[in-house]
């Protein structure tokens, strides 16, 4: 049915479609509008189906390889290397592949969305080229089984976006938080790179299994995890390295914004990564795992509560941002500080882990929901200041119950995706230590009451007079909306499918990562 | 208006281009022997379009080349470079294989074994590459120079 | 596919579509219980107008409350711990890039000392 | 001991490049700072990469001895190309606002905070 070619070239694909679309956008563009707009959405449809199909054949046939100019694509080590993988290898097990379906998935609803929210504005090329690059490179940081391809996958996606916060470069707001944003990344690439050159001075090799082979623990090793924890922990918004975060969301288009969040869970899926696989067989658990435990405490705590007074619709929902990073941190967190024990790690360790990747999937559906409703409430009228909202439900009602859903599910509320995913972070949690699941619970009551507010101001009270005359969103926004919100009630309804078929694989692979090492270093 | 340097150093200017264009070029045709390659020859000649730039008015320089053509020389570069990675998946090999290596054809020739001067009808699909990313860096370099002129300008008029 | 099985996290179980019945069936009571209380409300009396004092009841409009006054409440009630936060938010860029080296030095004390 | 020398240049150059990021208001200053800090991980690249009686991986003429891998310089190359990137949208940025704030003091640059 699907061509062979296109069945064992389809790791690479998958980031060379949105590569090749976004150099070729300029040139489209200059046709007409109408024809770029048709060229980014069948260029987001393959890159969607191919993920979709890469994603299938890294669940069905394990992990997946791919080597780039080798004579077949799986020949990682050729024969007269030595034993050493040489090229440039392509690694995607559960876990990379879920993020492929997470990133895909939120990529084509937000280039649907953002097919009419910003169509008249002006400088469109550099818009969708930048947009693809940066689908690409995320799906690049997720496929790449290499340390420095990482890096450059991360610096691409830092540059692609840092261009899109700054978009509406009218505004010198705007650009105040592209370079706040460019600046954070910078430092963080140069530490990774940093602790790149550390590793590789000392083992040789770039490989993420090669090195997970023979990594020591030594004082180096430590200065190299604590430089990528540091840098990435950055990257994804981390309390007390969030600054950014409500800045750069607030500022950026909505559509942007959305795939924002994605971007900051490519680098909380790097450091997952590298803690588990690069340093799972040497780490001493406990210490890092308790140091993703309160970066995450102290990101709930602090996101949520700098939420709630937040006057910007976009700003507060950018810190709740923060506060739902914070609860992918302290489920994996406690994943890894009880990797060492087996039984610890089956009686709640594993189950954590499947509840914080869980949320990270859970958060990108809902969250990126919620970014395009502001989005097209800031659209209509024309502010982003909630003091001047008010009684929108009266006019644009659709727009209003996709938000009830995004909100309901970010809350915790069942039958939401978002209480799926809670309430195994709570439960696992609990038996860890009954002090952080209790923490969790009140920050999600607080999230609640946040979206309560958000609520009430934007949409209840009566019609205000200045927007009598709003109208609901455009329809392709709403169609890029509904996707998401779909996917947030199907996720909610059938939690127990998701789990057992997408999420504990995942959750397997990165606790027990020698299925990984085994793919790229051929069963050693 | 006219912010233009002094004639000695738009002659100057004038006698430098085209052999900075020369050095660029050679760099990038030699990527695959000699260090370098595309992205230093590609910044190697941005050089020398910066350097029209700063002895000409950004009006002077505007008539003289187009943003056009380096957006195009750009995204061309760009689509050159993953068309000739791609193009390995229609010949049945993985992207990125070097599949004119030794096969006598455009760049196909074996590299001679031992100390040699060099032959630059070798490399494969390796100099093809570097004559694309040399194109890309060109364009794009040449248009980073020209943006920041033009937001420069701006803020004098 | 789709199985009716409950996600279990080992200690607890979690079945939305039971949630789902078991909501559905309470609506249907608080309906029931609705439909069976006494109707002799009439609309339109007046008997739901709230009683200010007997000053005029204001529009609708005056009285929404915007989402600047929301939660003023909580915001003052843990007022010494706002204090302590915001001010951290200074919005300069070297404050932001400070607490990097911050944390990735603190990190470094810690895995290196234990 | 000159063996090292390299990477107590990397060293210094890292601490000056973090001194001026923290230490300096202007923000041209800091991106120059930024870029200090990335030649100091570039130098100490290149340092991985030196091996004593090693030549340089040119075959063009080359004698017949030991060749050093070329991985670390194509890191550095890449990480070059990278920061040439970085720096040209860091002062794309600072040219925009100077325009729009009409300075280029970090300590005024502070619209987006809280």
């Amino acid at each position: 049915m699907i061509p062979e070619f296109i069945l064992s070239n389809a790791p690479a694909l998958l980031i060379g479609v949105p590569l090749l679309g976004a150099f070729l956008s300029p040139l489209i563009g200059r046709l007409s509008r109408d024809a770029r707009a048709l060229w980014v959405l069948a260029i987001i449809t393959l890159t969607t189906l191919i993920g979709y199909l890469v994603a299938f054949l890294a669940y069905t046939k394990g992990t997946l390889i791919y080597v780039f100019g080798a004579a077949t694509p799986a020949l990682s080590i050729p024969p007269d290397s030595g034993g050493i993988p040489i090229r440039i290898i392509l690694t995607l097990d559960a876990l990379s592949a879920l993020m492929v379906i997470m990133t895909v998935t939120v990529g084509f609803s937000v280039i649907v969305y953002s097919l009419s929210s910003d169509s008249r504005r002006s400088g469109l090329e550099a818009y969708y080229t930048l947009f693809l690059l940066l689908i690409a490179s995320v799906l690049g940081m997720f496929a790449t089984g290499d340390l420095f391809n990482f890096f450059v996958f991360l610096e691409i996606s830092s540059l692609a976006a840092a261009g899109l916060v700054a978009y509406k470069v009218e505004k010198g707001r705007a650009v105040e938080a592209g370079l706040k944003f460019l600046m954070v990344s910078a430092i963080g690439g140069v530490f990774f790179l940093l602790a790149i050159g550390i590793l590789y001075g000392q083992y040789n090799a770039l490989n993420i299994a090669m090195l997970a082979g023979m990594i020591q623990w030594t004082p180096l090793d430590k200065l190299a995890l604590v430089l990528i924890i540091a840098a990435l922990a950055a990257k994804c918004g981390s309390v007390p390295m969030h600054f950014w975060t409500p800045d750069a969301y607030s500022m950026a288009p909505a559509a942007v914004t959305a795939m924002l969040v994605v971007v900051s869970q490519a680098s909380l899926y790097g450091l997952f990564r590298f803690c588990f696989t690069l340093y799972g067989l040497a780490l001493t658990y406990g210490v890092i795992g308790w140091a993703l435990i309160v970066l995450g405490v102290l990101s709930m705590v602090v996101g949520v509560t700098m939420a709630i007074p937040q006057k910007d619709i976009k700003r507060l929902m950018a810190y709740h941002s923060v506060s739902q990073t914070g609860y992918m941190l302290l489920g994996v967190g406690v994943g890894l500080a009880v990797l060492g024990d087996q039984a610890l790690l089956g009686s709640f360790g594993i189950t954590a882990m499947e509840g914080g990747i869980f949320h990270i999937l859970n958060n990108a559906l809902y969250k990126g929901l919620l970014f395009l409703t502001a989005g097209a409430i800031i659209l209509r009228i024309g502010t982003s200041d909630m003091n001047r909202m008010g009684g929108l439900g009266h006019n644009m009602k659709w727009t209003m119950i996709l938000f009830i859903i995004g909100a309901l599910a970010i809350a915790g509320i069942p039958p939401f995706n978002g209480f799926a995913s809670k309430f195994l972070i709570y439960e696992s949690v609990f038996a860890f230590n009954p002090v952080l699941s209790i923490i969790a619970m009140v920050v999600s009551i607080l999230t609640l009451a946040s979206f309560v507010k958000v609520f009430h101001s934007v949409f209840m009270g009566p019609q205000l007079p200045e927007y009598a005359d709003v109208s609901e969103a455009p329809g392709s926004m709403l169609i890029g909306m509904a996707i998401l919100s779909g996917l947030v009630i199907i996720t909610g309804l059938f939690p127990e499918f998701f789990v057992q078929h997408l999420i504990a694989p995942a959750a397997h692979a990165l606790a027990d990562p020698s299925g990984y090492l085994a793919a790229v270093l051929g069963g050693a | 208006m006219l912010m233009r340097m002094s004639k000695i150093v738009r002659f100057a200017a004038d006698l430098l281009y085209p052999g900075i264009l020369i050095f660029g070029l050679y760099v990038i045709m030699h990527g695959h022997l000699t260090p370098g390659g595309g992205f230093q020859g590609g910044a190697v000649i941005a050089t020398a379009v910066a350097l029209v730039a700063v002895a000409y008015s950004y009006d002077e320089v505007l008539a003289m080349v187009r943003k056009l053509r380096f957006i195009v020389q750009e995204s061309g570069g760009l689509v050159l470079f993953l068309g000739i990675a791609l193009a390995a998946v229609a010949l049945g090999t993985t992207v990125f294989a070097n599949y004119l290596a030794n096969t006598g054809m455009l760049f196909g020739l074996a590299v001679p074994f031992g100390p040699n001067p060099g032959e630059l009808n070798t490399g494969g699909v390796m100099p093809l590459m570097n004559i694309a990313v040399g194109l890309e860096v060109w364009g794009a370099l040449a248009l980073v120079v020209l943006y920041m002129l033009s937001g420069i300008r701006e803020k004098e008029a | 596919m789709v199985s009716g099985a409950p996600l279990s996290s080992g200690f607890g179980i979690w079945n939305p579509l039971l949630w789902l019945v078991v909501f559905v069936i309470g609506l249907i009571i608080a309906y029931a219980v609705w439909r069976s209380g006494f109707s002799g409300y009439r609309t339109g009396s007046g008997r739901g107008r709230p009683y200010l004092s007997g000053n005029e009841e204001p529009s609708k409009g005056d009285v929404h409350i915007r989402a600047g006054n929301m939660y003023w409440g909580f915001t003052e009630g843990i007022k010494g711990y706002y204090e302590q936060v915001i001010p951290l938010h200074t919005g300069i860029l070297t404050d932001n890039l400070l607490w990097i080296f911050w944390v990735a030095g603190i990190l470094l004390i810690v895995v290196m000392v234990i | 001991m000159f063996l090292n020398l390299p990477l107590v240049v990397v060293v210094l150059l890292a601490l000056i490049g973090i001194a001026t990021i923290l230490l300096k208001r202007n923000l041209v200053k800091i991106i120059f700072g930024v870029t200090i800090l990335t030649s100091s991980v570039n130098l100490f690249l290149v340092t991985l990469a030196y091996r004593e009686g090693g030549i340089a991986p040119i075959y063009t003429l080359a004698p017949a001895d030991v060749m050093v891998l070329p991985t670390p310089h194509a890191l550095t190359l890449t990480n070059i190309v990278i920061g040439v990137a970085t720096t040209a949208l860091m002062l794309s940025f600072a040219v925009i606002i100077h325009r729009r704030y009409g300075t280029v003091n970090i300590d005024e640059i502070r619209e987006l905070r809280e």
